[in-house]
């Protein structure tokens, strides 16, 4: 694309700039588009697991343009600031939120080759990112000026900085069984059949899958954590004094991030861009035999992301229209009595896992490249990698 | 005219909003603003970590300070936000004193990081402006288990003196993390004097009334 | 302008690292709030930190042909990172602890020994 | 009054504590209507709940002071708009009784099938609504479209959906039309499994459990120290229920009709083996018993409504005549409490001779099921104060009247 630019555009900078707008534009019409989507089939699933429609009139049979019209409602809502509100970080709260939950796109690859920024430590790059968002939501909550939403806050608080700890350990475990942090790496090692995905390797990344799910879950707000918003406890927790389209930054927030922890799952997990069945081999869309070949495989693997990331939503939603949600002791308890002691466990676990099965340290080290399960033979591989250079 | 150097842009970038944040951290009198110029701050600290190639301390910069203690203490600064506390004002005198101790130090800081011409530029040949080149964290986790695979091209006698690599520091500074995290516990659990009464009065009360 | 097609050099982050001391130091001397003064502490460390990591990289210094960044930097301030996290939950835990009992956060206050 | 002093007092020596004082309600929207709480705080610890009322205040007693005995009926639709019928009941009741006037055996077994139907749709509404106080939606989705099935029903039978006016001093307004029966019957064939759903999504939900079990505990010495009754007092575990110890004038319409009292005597409910165990972590008295007495009345309101069905079937056609609003009220008093859905509900009404009541009172069973909410909540989080109120099944048209 910038070579492309460059052919034709003087000043060079301005071909960059472009460049990186249009790049910028297809990620952010990705997370948005997936937001809409999003909102709308919440609004179906919500209705199909209690036995109602949804939407079903704005824009014809599916109500497909139930969430537009949302939008549009929200654009042209009055948009109100309380007196008693600290202004400035009432109006700049919603986009610390929207811009953390966004930022964790840029490392995450949506197929091998289509990623914004391969970092080395990417994994712990998308963490540490969505875990911004939460300072949106205390600044949100405390500036508005209302007590619900400082209760907002303070539980949102509470709540995030407990469940990144499991949620980190969490994460952690694949990439140890992986031996790199690098999501493209960790992706491309589970290629082939569904066998080689990474929470079929040994029982204890299985139950880390399920510990993840759970701090996943806490770690968007979403029910049954929804804490700092709880509309029967705390009329709307930080969102209170929101309105227009400063609570639809941060529904929008919600939803990235949703999102983003879905495809950091599928990544770790789920074999990534990889299908259950290696159809790109098959059919050699790999790079090796073409530009065409190659973006006909990229595209299969978005399809396979989307999909899976589709997945995780639909998941949550499931949960949240299912469950009652807990209190925040009990949310708390959950975290340091269970999650983190189980996330501890199946990190040691795992780790023994990687030794005794797979025969030590050097043991990885034949098959470095493609296989799972090369922990340490990742790190090799990265030494002889710095070495070589 | 030469080419736009767009790792200098970004340094630029993000050397600005860390040293405008740091100065609206000063500036600022609101408690709680001075949180938000803190958290830019911290967070374009991180982004020049990346610029500087340092992607893993990067990454936990992002997670551990800002995503933890600056989640502290803004959690801090709302369990004392009571209107007196919010913005309190310094005596001018105060602030001539802290100025001109900052600005002494800024001085020698500044005469010091500008007196060697060696550092105004890179001296390597390759700059490493891929990021995907990086590799930070193995290198960083086997440091930390006592394995310098950073000194692998050094000669042998310098790699011997560093191959112990940050065992001991590493266990030593797990150890006082964990006691200070108990202490911290400790300190924030003590009952608060006075309210044990007040909680017994109130109780006599109901029992009475 | 000549600053956006130079490339950077050590000084840069030297002067950056430097400015965020100062302004450390004087948001250290000059807050009369406790949480302020913690602050100016993270800004110090912060300002620190950015010299060690911007001294870790080969490109900025007289090692040509080293592809290896050292790794002391990173790792000094990755232990500096963990360290100021402990110190400000220790510090906070202190800050709640004096707020309970004299109902302020004023360390103009904070002058007598007893607790 | 003492509650004011203590408030006062922890003002004073407020000082050295980070206490809240938060308003939940009027608007809010787990307090069932317009409900004012004013929570004081210590974090997420509730010290104090202290209930404003009066929002919804209609001087509905007063009015019926100017109306005649069938005039102020619709009145008593508005009373817990959510058991209009049971309003209607206890009201045509108690004129009944000043009046010595009974009523038809057709009209008895029309009377008890309503009534009980109307139960069955309040705790419907209950236990949807407390899924919602709880944070989960979709049981009060499932709970409403039941109801909604009741409310077609009661159309059916007399032209209106949330306020009846159907029970009238001397028997009812017009008898069952066509077919009713049948479609009641129908009515309660489909409901019965749907019982299992809500006990699903809810009862033992695990989350549920845990959210209300152990909270909110009302001993059996308090709720009978405070006035509660209905669902509240036998979730405490006293075994009481009007249709069956109340006064003749109203328990011999539940004369014959085979059905328990749902309450966890000793800790035990009669035929336990047919619900859902309780759990482990509940206590007599807390919120889950008394969410879960509701559940079972709901069953055994069926059980009479299908045992009404049969006696109906076996009446004459007469229904007897409902009385005239220039029926005049002879001199004397009489108060009857009946058994409604939210507690006993009490209905007073002193005639002098003249078509107009001198004095109409009600006793809310709801304004006393409120009055223990502070001793339930204090002490608990923030979180409880919704479990509780909800557990408390209040309508604020009752309190305020």
């Amino acid at each position: 694309m910038t070579t492309f630019l460059l052919q034709w555009l003087n000043p060079p900078w301005l071909a960059y700039a472009l460049a990186a707008l249009v790049h910028c534009g297809l990620l952010l019409a990705l997370v948005v588009g997936s937001v809409a989507v999003c909102n709308w089939a919440e609004r179906k699933i919500a209705g199909r697991v209690q036995d109602r429609l949804g939407p079903a009139r704005v824009g014809g049979r599916f109500g497909w343009l139930q969430s537009p019209a949302d939008g549009l409602k929200l654009l042209c809502k009055e948009d109100l600031i309380p007196a008693d509100a600290d202004s400035l970080l009432f109006r700049f709260a919603p986009y610390i939120s929207l811009g953390a939950s966004f930022a964790a796109f840029v490392a995450i690859p949506l197929s091998n080759d289509w990623v914004a920024q391969r970092l080395d430590a990417a994994a712990f790059f998308v963490l540490a990112v969505a875990g911004l968002e939460v300072f949106g939501v205390i600044l949100g909550g405390y500036a508005s000026g209302s007590k619900w939403s400082l209760f907002g806050a303070m539980r949102e608080a509470a709540q995030v900085v407990s469940y990144e700890v499991p949620l980190g350990l969490c994460v952690l475990v694949p990439v140890m069984v992986a031996g790199t942090m690098n999501l493209v790496k960790i992706g491309n090692m589970q290629e082939g059949w569904f066998t080689n995905w990474l929470i079929f390797h040994d029982p204890f990344t299985f139950i880390t899958f399920w510990v993840y799910l759970t701090c996943a879950v806490a770690s968007v707000n979403r029910a049954p954590f929804d804490l700092a918003e709880a509309e029967s406890e705390l009329v709307a927790g930080f969102l209170t004094e929101y309105s227009g389209f400063r609570w639809s930054a941060f529904f929008m927030a919600e939803y990235g991030s949703m999102l983003a922890v879905s495809f950091l799952a599928a990544i770790l997990f789920f074999g990534g861009w990889n299908g259950p069945v290696p159809i790109a081999r098959w059919f050699g869309l790999m790079q090796e035999n073409g530009p065409l070949a190659g973006y006909l495989g990229n595209l299969l693997g978005l399809a396979n992301m989307l999909a899976k990331g589709s997945l995780g939503i639909v998941v949550m939603m499931w949960i949240r229209w299912t469950l009652p949600r807990l209190r925040i002791d009990q949310v708390l308890t959950t975290c340091l009595k269970y999650c983190i002691p189980l996330a501890a466990a199946t990190f040691v676990g795992a780790m023994a896992w990687t030794f005794v099965a797979r025969g030590g340290l050097n043991a990885g080290n034949d098959d470095a490249t493609t296989r799972p399960g090369v922990a340490t033979g990742g790190v090799q591989g990265e030494v002889a990698m710095t070495k070589s250079q | 005219m030469n080419p736009i150097n767009w790792h200098s842009c970004f340094f630029l970038l993000a050397a600005a909003v860390a040293c405008a944040a740091a100065l609206g951290v000063v500036a600022s009198k609101n408690v709680v603003r001075m949180a938000v110029f803190l958290l830019h701050a911290l967070g374009a600290v991180a982004g020049l970590f990346f610029l500087a190639g340092a992607d893993f301390v990067g990454a936990m910069q992002l997670m551990i300070y800002v995503g933890g203690t600056l989640v502290l203490i803004a959690f801090g600064v709302m369990l004392t936000a009571r209107r007196p506390f919010l913005s309190m004002d310094t005596k001018l005198a105060q602030w001539i004193a802290g100025t001109l101790v900052g600005g002494c130090l800024l001085a020698v800081l500044l005469r010091s990081a500008l007196s060697v011409d060696d550092w105004a530029g890179p001296v390597s040949a390759a700059p490493r402006a891929q990021a995907e080149d990086l590799a930070t964290a193995a290198p960083l986790g086997m440091g930390m288990l006592g394995v310098r695979v950073d000194r692998l091209d050094e000669p042998e006698a310098a790699r011997r003196e560093g191959m112990s690599g940050y065992l001991l520091p590493f266990e030593i500074i797990s150890v006082h993390l964990l006691v200070v995290l108990i202490g911290a516990a400790y300190l924030a659990r003590s009952t608060r004097p006075g309210e044990a009464r007040l909680r017994e009065n109130v109780e006599d009360k109901i029992n009475a009334g | 302008m000549s600053l956006f097609t130079q490339p950077i050099g050590l000084t840069h982050y030297l002067v950056v690292g430097a400015i965020l001391f100062a302004a450390g130091v004087v948001c250290m001397v000059t807050k009369r709030n406790a949480i302020g003064v913690l602050m100016g502490i993270e800004l110090v460390l912060n300002g620190a930190n950015l010299n060690f990591v911007a001294f870790a990289n080969p490109a900025l210094r007289a090692d040509p042909g080293r592809a290896v960044a050292w790794m002391d930097g990173h790792m000094i301030a990755l232990f500096v990172i963990v360290l100021a996290a402990a110190e400000a939950a220790v510090a906070l835990a202190i800050v709640l602890s004096f707020y309970h009992n004299h109902a302020s956060v004023d360390v103009d206050e904070a002058d007598e020994l007893k607790g | 009054m003492v509650m004011e002093r203590i408030s006062a007092e922890l003002v004073e020596c407020d000082v050295h504590t980070d206490e809240l004082l938060i308003n939940m309600g009027p608007q809010h929207p787990s307090t069932h209507g317009v409900l004012r709480l004013v929570l004081r705080t210590d974090g997420e610890l509730i010290l104090d709940v202290i209930p404003h009322i009066g929002y919804l205040h209609r001087s509905a007693e007063k009015l019926g002071e100017s109306l005649a005995a069938r005039q102020w009926l619709p009145y008593t639709d508005r009373l817990d708009y959510l058991a209009s019928m049971n309003m209607n009941l206890g009201w045509s009741l108690v004129v009944e009784k000043l009046l010595g006037l009974e009523v038809t055996p057709r009209a008895a077994c029309v009377r008890v099938m309503v009534a009980e139907l109307n139960r069955i749709a309040s705790h419907l509404v209950a236990a949807g609504c407390y899924g919602l106080d709880l944070g989960s939606f979709t049981p009060y989705m499932y709970a409403f479209r039941e109801r909604e099935k009741i409310l077609d029903l009661f159309e059916a039978a007399c032209g209106a959906r949330l306020t009846y006016s159907y029970i009238v001093p001397g028997g009812v307004t017009a008898d069952l039309p066509n077919g009713w029966l049948d479609r009641c019957a129908a009515f309660l064939d489909q409901f019965d499994p749907t019982i299992d759903d809500l006990h699903a999504v809810l009862t033992s939900n695990d989350i549920f459990i845990r959210r209300t079990a152990g909270v909110g505990v009302l001993d059996m010495k308090t709720a009978i120290d405070y006035g509660c009754t209905g669902p509240v007092l036998r979730g405490s575990g006293v075994d009481w229920d009007l249709r069956r110890d109340g006064e003749p004038w109203y328990a011999r319409m539940y004369e014959g009709y085979a059905f328990d009292v749902i309450a966890p005597v000793h800790g035990h409910y009669r035929n336990e083996a047919a619900y859902p165990a309780a759990p482990r972590a509940a206590v007599v008295g807390d919120c889950w018993h008394r969410f879960f007495v509701r559940m079972i009345e709901v069953v055994q309101s069926m059980a009479i409504i299908r045992q009404a069905m049969d006696r109906y079937r076996g009446t004459d056609a007469s229904m007897g005549q409902p009385i005239k609003a220039t029926q005049k009220l002879p001199r004397g008093e009489a108060y009857l409490e009946t058994e409604a859905p939210k507690g006993q509900m009490g209905f007073m009404v002193i005639g002098n001779d003249t078509k107009t009541p001198h004095r109409v009172r009600a006793r809310s069973s709801c304004f006393c099921n409120l009055s223990v909410a502070p001793e339930l909540c204090r002490g608990g989080l923030v979180a409880d104060v919704p479990a509780v109120i909800g557990s408390l099944d209040l309508v604020l048209g009752e309190i305020d009247r």
